[in-house]
């Protein structure tokens, strides 16, 4: 195996190798890729788009389809993560543990169908139980609504700034997984139940390749955000940015419930009562 | 409408692929009416476009309304077109044939199960329209992601050979996406069409070279083209039935078109066959794949891995046909794409089938089929005769053109080749069918026979299976027209005729 | 030389294809004879019908479809095929006959796919008979060797398979490994497969090709069982006797040596052939077969195996009289497709019955059963008398017009294997017939008169050695339509 | 091969990559480890984005965000004054955005199935599952 990886690693480096002698020098300004299409992007998008963020220009309007499917895949990711791991009903765990406050003294509940006792002096643990450290917790449940203030922003700013759909939903993702772990999965999912980020993944992306589909129905191409003027009552060209601004909040939220969906899911291996 | 097919060819399947996945929550009942409807859609457009296709050249769709080279384009051809055909209504059967196993085996995600089911058939489909060498990238990793799930789901070594299939294919994946940064930093395009037209004053860049060369093992190994074959016979083994028999007839076939594509379309003809010197190394390659993957068959214990060696070896008949470069060759590998798809869809329904009744697909599973389930059996004779080229099925047309092309290009090891894995192929097939003709009797040929009774597989199964295999013999029987109407307007003039 | 376009080769094909749904669907076994009948008589009446036509020197054709550039599914109705329709399509209405009669006998399993593969191998018989190019042939060779495949592993025990095996290899691996290379690299060639009357490679390629081409396509087609391809054929004896009646001494076997003449007339080209004096190599490897298969006979004690041999002998007379390249011996060789047919088929028959009345598979054994069958013998010593080719048979006749070809083309050795393989039949036949007539039965079968097989037996073995001596008489419309073949190739 | 070594000289970057590509993909194929190997994967992935990213690259110009003409009916006035110049590729930085999710995609589905494995095998060492499967 190792004597095959080395063959491996030769074969193809020295192709690179090879191909390395005809490269355009480094950030040479009139090497092809900077003089055939991007050119265009740099000095149109402003007024084709009115988004003076050009990677934002080009990432949601020009290659936009390319976009809807990046969405796609981390939908799909989600629901292939979901698919391998969630355990079926009939074997998931039977036992909650519980553990009394006061006393510190722990016990064990059989799962029932109707719903399980419900004391404040006693709080539900993991099986593998660590005494939440209190500095933790608090600073985490501070900081928590700034994140996704800020996470917010970068999504609405997207337009003028680095930023966007993906940048943002990752951030708010992660204030949630943030939650999950300072406090335990349970919490996390009881601020959002496992359905609600299942379904709110595919509404994401359904926002984005409705936007699309829209278009089409308006009698334009898929995509062409132009056609929502017509709805906006807006000229064409502030349609496609209001247009890019409505896909991004679709990726953002995408993006968003499929991190928490697939960290839910890797780190309880699917059982949704204990994570990490 | 028809002008806007391209569009929806993709769009409907992705937009109802969401739907499935939001209904999987609330109602599951729904998720299979909707993606038949989805797949039927698909297939209607696909089968309107190829129409329209034939009689005006090709058709150009600006998505997002941006002229190529800046915005992406969707190109349709008549290669893409059949290729969708293909695709869609493979899809579509196999989604009808298999929705009762579905519900044995995942009962409580079949929501998550058609998702992926049809995000992946929505992969394919983008991959087959797409004039984005980027776009196309894209969505070779949907294909793959969802490929990956599915084949886990499947039973004993699934996952282990799915983690396989997930290093093997990305390093396919990344190959061809460093293949077009090449073409990107050389040309500084990503629209096929635009590439295709900047290249010919690069023909002696290196960089362009290397970049061909690079995309082409990538997409060897996402094609499990020989040397790079390992990953698919676990997965494919290992995979739900009813995913085997999605995956198998299509997968593959659509790594070859990429590779078509690439040959014909981005890096042109001119290139392929006479700048890069590969031809002939290709071609001896095809050989080898050709020759291992009937012996490997031979050594195979149970159905499955014994069709997934016999994939490997077709995937050797298609790149071989396709570097023997000229209009023959070219014209069977194309021609063979669909007849493969084809004919590997009928034998794994019928597989398909088996398992569903008797649990298992090992040899001995057969025992008295041939009596228990006569109409499957049928089928799986049918597809057989295909695999073994016995006319008037269509997996003789193909092969007649390949070996012909092998033929006029001197190429005597590839004729040799191709007839001793027809060969090999009847042994395989005749073992099986033997196992299934000859039940255990009794000394008596009276009428003792009556002991196995007939246990057929559900309707629903075994309809889609039979049509399949009349399809079978109606491409045999029409591939004049096939080849004339379509394949011929794609193989390019520099292949001579 | 006018042709005709009509659709009625194409029925005469499909007629018994659309018979199986029938077959199969018919709940109660009579209905389901009814169909074969019906399907049968259908046949041959489609055939006769276009019988004058072709008398007339006119040709009937029916394109398909073109499938392959050059190369479409056509049908084309000439006198050699029209021979060949005649005979198989006639003796499929006596077969079903004998074969209701057999089978009930013996009371067969799963009759319904019996009568189902029957049809269909008839299908492809007449098929092969009226395809106008190489790949209509190919198609409807191949469906035949598949077809059969369920008829000869009928009883579906270890035998069966086993022989079921042989078949299967020999058949198919010829056919893929020798018999498509040839085709392609033919087709590659000329670019077409039609069959033209002096064959389509001529001029097109150097001897050493022509002459492999040749080899491949005499070996590629195995039914004619030239050695050392005959392997399959004592095989596939363990079949029942109704399908090695019609199948291993008529269709499958005949279907071989018409496709060999096809090929030699069609594809080659007898001019090309003389002309590179090819025709002695398969004289040679013809004359060879028939020594040595008769000799091979005469060793023999299973009745059916014996037959068997000598069929393989026979089927090179054929192979023979169109390797000599002379009218009269192609003449003879194409005659001897249709005689041997109708004797050898009542040898098959008498096997059967013999095997249905008492039981008996070996000569040993029948001593003496003229007495208890004296129909089913004597319909068996005409029939023998056919086969080594005395008058007042058929068989006479085409042996007759084979010496008089081995003298036209002044091959003396020729003419010495064929009165050595008249003797050597006669001395493998001649001990049956008279231990059975003149031999007292051995002691512990005591003599029970007269004990013939079913009426569904006997009467279709008396039909055929009728018909073989009727044949001597009046060997129309046979004898036309072999020298009307032999003239359209050679023109004289 | 001079003008082939200052190429590679001024071209250190693409050097830099090609190194990191072929670790990761040396992971890939000799590492024993399942894990091991995703890890190799990530650096795979990530190099080919560093590829891309050094080919946005362009001497004297910054990020591609247009400076003046914000919200509505910026571009009357922002069209005529923008170079290409003065801004680098943005197309590189989109596909990769890209390629990054993808990444991350794949990332995460090969996790999941990482522990499907262990939890059929409870191990991950490669060789280990392979010897459970042949004494199977």
């Amino acid at each position: 195996m190792r004597a095959l990886g080395i063959i491996v690693v030769i074969l193809t480096g020295a192709v690179l190798l090879y191909a390395l002698g005809d490269f355009p020098s480094w950030a040479d300004p009139t090497s092809p890729a900077h003089k055939h299409v991007s050119p265009a992007y740099i000095e149109k998008s402003l007024e084709q788009t009115s988004v003076p963020n050009i990677v934002t220009a080009v990432l949601a309007d020009y290659r936009g389809y390319d976009t809807m499917f990046e969405t796609t895949v981390i939908f799909g990711a989600g629901v292939v993560c979901f698919f391998l791991l969630r355990t079926p009903r009939k074997d998931r765990a039977r036992v909650r543990r519980y553990r009394h406050v006061l006393t510190g003294m722990t016990i064990r509940v059989k799962e029932t169908r109707k719903t399980p006792l419900v004391l404040e002096e006693f709080e539900r643990i993991d099986t593998l139980w660590a005494p939440h450290d209190l500095i933790i917790k608090t600073a985490c449940r501070i900081l928590i609504p700034f994140i996704q203030l800020f996470a917010l922003y970068v999504i609405a700013h997207g337009h003028h700034s680095p930023g966007g759909g993906f940048q943002g939903g990752v951030i708010l993702g992660a204030s949630l997984i943030l939650l999950a772990i300072s406090h335990d999965l349970r919490t996390a999912l009881g601020r959002m139940s496992e359905r609600l980020h299942a379904i709110l993944c595919p509404i994401g992306v359904f926002i984005y390749a409705g936007t699309g589909a829209l278009c089409l129905a308006l009698g334009f191409n898929f995509l062409d955000y132009g056609a929502l003027a017509r709805i906006l009552h807006v000229d064409p060209v502030t349609a496609r940015s209001h247009g890019i601004l409505i896909v991004e909040i679709g990726v953002g939220l995408a993006v968003m419930a499929t991190m928490v969906w697939i960290y839910s899911n890797i780190s309880s291996k699917g059982k949704y009562d204990e994570g990490l | 409408m028809s002008q806007h097919f391209p569009a929806l060819l993709v769009t409907v399947p992705l937009l109802s692929a969401l739907l499935i996945s939001i209904v999987g929550w609330l109602y599951k009942r729904l998720c299979f009416p909707i993606a038949v409807a989805a797949l039927s859609v698909t297939a209607y457009s696909s089968v309107g476009l190829l129409l329209s296709v034939m009689h005006e050249k090709e058709i150009l769709y600006r998505l997002g309304g941006w002229e190529p080279p800046w915005g992406i384009a969707y190109r349709v051809d008549h290669l893409s077109a059949l290729v969708l055909v293909v695709v869609s209504v493979v899809g579509l059967l196999n989604l009808i044939a298999t929705q009762k196993s579905i519900q044995e085996e995942f009962p409580e995600k079949t929501g998550a199960f058609y998702t992926l089911y049809v995000l992946l058939i929505t992969g394919l489909l983008g991959i087959v329209v797409t004039g984005d060498v980027f776009n196309l990238y894209v969505l070779l990793e949907i294909t793959a992601l969802t490929g990956y799930g599915l084949i886990a789901m499947g039973e004993e070594h699934a996952p282990l050979a799915s983690l396989n299939y997930v290093y093997m294919g990305t390093i396919g994946a990344c190959f061809y996406l460093l293949g077009i940064g090449y073409l990107y930093i050389s040309t500084g395009s990503l629209n096929m069409a635009d590439i295709a037209s900047i290249l010919p004053g690069l023909y002696d860049s290196r960089v362009v070279l290397a970049a061909f060369i690079i995309c082409m093992v990538g997409v060897c190994l996402k094609m499990a083209f020989f040397p790079l074959h390992t990953w698919l016979p676990n997965a494919y083994t290992y995979a739900p039935s009813a995913v085997s028999s999605l995956v198998a007839p299509l997968m593959t076939k659509v790594m070859i078109y990429v590779m078509l594509r690439l040959m014909l379309t981005v890096f042109t003809p001119v290139f392929t066959f006479s700048r890069v010197g590969l031809s002939d190394s290709m071609v001896w390659l095809a050989v080898i794949a050709i020759a291992m993957g009937a012996v490997l068959a031979l050594a195979a214990r149970d159905m499955k891995r014994m069709l997934t060696y016999v994939i490997v070896a077709e995937v050797g008949y298609m790149v071989g046909g396709a570097w023997l470069g000229n209009r023959a060759g070219m014209t069977g590998a194309i021609l063979h794409i669909a007849n493969d798809a084809l004919m590997t869809l009928c034998v794994f329904l019928a597989v398909g089938n088996i398992v569903y009744k008797v649990k298992g697909y090992a040899f001995k599973d057969l025992q008295g089929m041939f009596r228990k389930m006569p109409y499957t059996m049928s089928g799986l004779v049918a597809g057989a005769l295909s695999m073994v080229g016995v006319p008037p099925t269509c997996g003789f047309f193909s092969k007649w053109y390949l070996i012909s092309g092998g033929v006029q290009a001197g190429q005597y090891g590839f004729v040799a080749a191709l007839i001793f894995s027809s060969l090999i192929n009847v042994i395989l097939f005749f073992r099986i069918i033997e196992i299934g003709y000859y039940e255990p009797f009794g000394a008596d040929h009276g009428q003792g026979s009556s002991r196995v009774r007939t246990a057929e597989a559900p309707l629903t199964m075994v309809i889609p299976l039979l049509i399949v295999a009349g399809g079978l013999v109606m491409m045999g029987v029409y591939t004049g027209d096939i080849v004339a109407h379509v394949i011929a307007p794609v193989v390019p003039p520099a292949l001579g005729n | 030389m006018d042709t005709i376009v009509s659709i009625r080769p194409l029925v005469a094909v499909l007629v018994s294809i659309c018979a199986v749904p029938l077959l199969i669907l018919s709940k109660r076994s009579n209905i389901r004879e009814t169909w074969t009948f019906a399907a049968a008589v259908a046949k041959f009446l489609i055939v006769l019908s276009m019988l004058p036509a072709i008398l007339n020197g006119s040709q009937i054709v029916y394109t398909l479809a073109e499938v392959v550039p050059g190369a479409a599914i056509k049908f084309r109705v000439d006198p050699l095929g029209m021979l060949f329709a005649l005979v198989a399509s006639s003796l499929w209405i006596i077969t079903s006959a004998y074969s209701i009669g057999y089978m009930r006998g013996l009371q067969e399993h799963s009759q319904t796919r019996y009568f189902c593969f029957f049809a269909l191998a008839l299908s492809a018989t007449i098929g092969v008979a009226f395809s106008a190019n190489l790949l209509t042939l190919y198609l409807f060779y191949e469906m035949l060797s598949l077809a059969t495949y369920p008829l000869v592993t009928h009883h579906q025990d270890e035998e069966a398979r086993a022989s079921g095996r042989k078949y299967l290899t020999y058949i198919l691996g010829t056919s893929i490994g020798l018999l498509l290379p040839a085709m392609l690299i033919s087709y590659n060639l000329a670019g077409t497969l039609e069959f033209a009357r002096q064959g389509f490679l001529a001029g097109t390629c150097s001897k050493g090709l022509v002459a492999m081409l040749l080899v491949f396509f005499i070996f590629g087609f195995a039914k004619a069982a030239v050695m050392p391809f005959h392997g399959w054929l004592p095989a596939a004896m363990v079949a029942p006797t109704p399908v090695s009646a019609l199948l291993h001494a008529v269709a499958v076997v005949k279907v071989g040596v018409f496709s060999i003449v096809r090929v030699l007339t069609g594809v080659l080209g007898t001019d090309l052939l003389s002309s590179l004096d090819l025709g002695l190599v398969i004289c040679i490897a013809a004359s060879f077969t028939i020594i040595v298969a008769s000799l091979i006979a005469l060793s023999q004690d299973n009745l059916k195996r014996l037959l068997a041999f000598s069929t393989i002998g026979q089927l090179s007379y054929i192979v023979l009289g169109v390797g000599l390249l002379s009218p009269k011996g192609m003449t003879g060789g194409i005659l001897h497709m249709a005689m041997h047919a109708f004797g050898k088929i009542t040898l098959f028959f008498c096997a059967g019955a013999i095997f249905v009345a008492t039981g008996k598979r070996n000569i040993s054994e029948m001593v003496g059963i003229g007495k208890r069958m004296p129909l089913t013998m004597a319909a068996f010593f005409i029939a023998s008398l056919s086969i080594i080719g005395l008058p007042p048979t058929g068989g006479f006749l085409s042996k007759w017009y084979l010496v008089l070809g081995s003298l036209e083309a002044h091959q003396t050795v020729i003419l010495v294997v064929l009165l050595t393989s008249s003797l050597l039949n006669a001395a493998y036949f001649m001990p049956i017939v008279y231990r059975a007539f003149f031999n007292p039965p051995d002691g512990n079968a005591q003599d029970t008169g007269i004990q013939e097989a079913p009426l569904f037996c006997v009467v279709p073995l008396t039909v055929t050695a009728l018909i073989s001596i009727l044949l001597f008489f009046y060997p129309q419309p046979f004898f036309r339509l072999a020298q009307m073949t032999v003239r359209a190739i050679t023109g004289g | 091969m001079s003008n082939l070594l200052s190429s590679i000289v001024d071209n250190y970057n693409y050097l830099i990559y090609i190194i990191l590509m072929m670790i990761g993909l040396y992971a890939m194929i000799a590492k024993k480890n399942l894990v091991k190997k995703i890890v190799g994967m990530n650096v795979l992935q990530t190099a080919i984005i560093l590829f891309y990213v050094s080919i946005g690259a362009k001497k004297g110009a910054t990020i591609p965000i247009i400076q003046h003409g914000h919200g509505e009916g910026a571009h009357e006035m922002g069209a005529s004054v923008i170079k290409a110049a003065e801004y680098i590729n943005p197309l590189p930085h989109v596909l990769m955005l890209t390629a990054i999710v993808v990444a991350v995609a794949t990332l995460g589905v090969a996790l999941a199935l990482a522990i499907k494995v262990y939890d059929r095998y409870q191990t991950l060492e490669e060789d280990e599952i392979l010897a459970q499967i042949r004494e199977k």
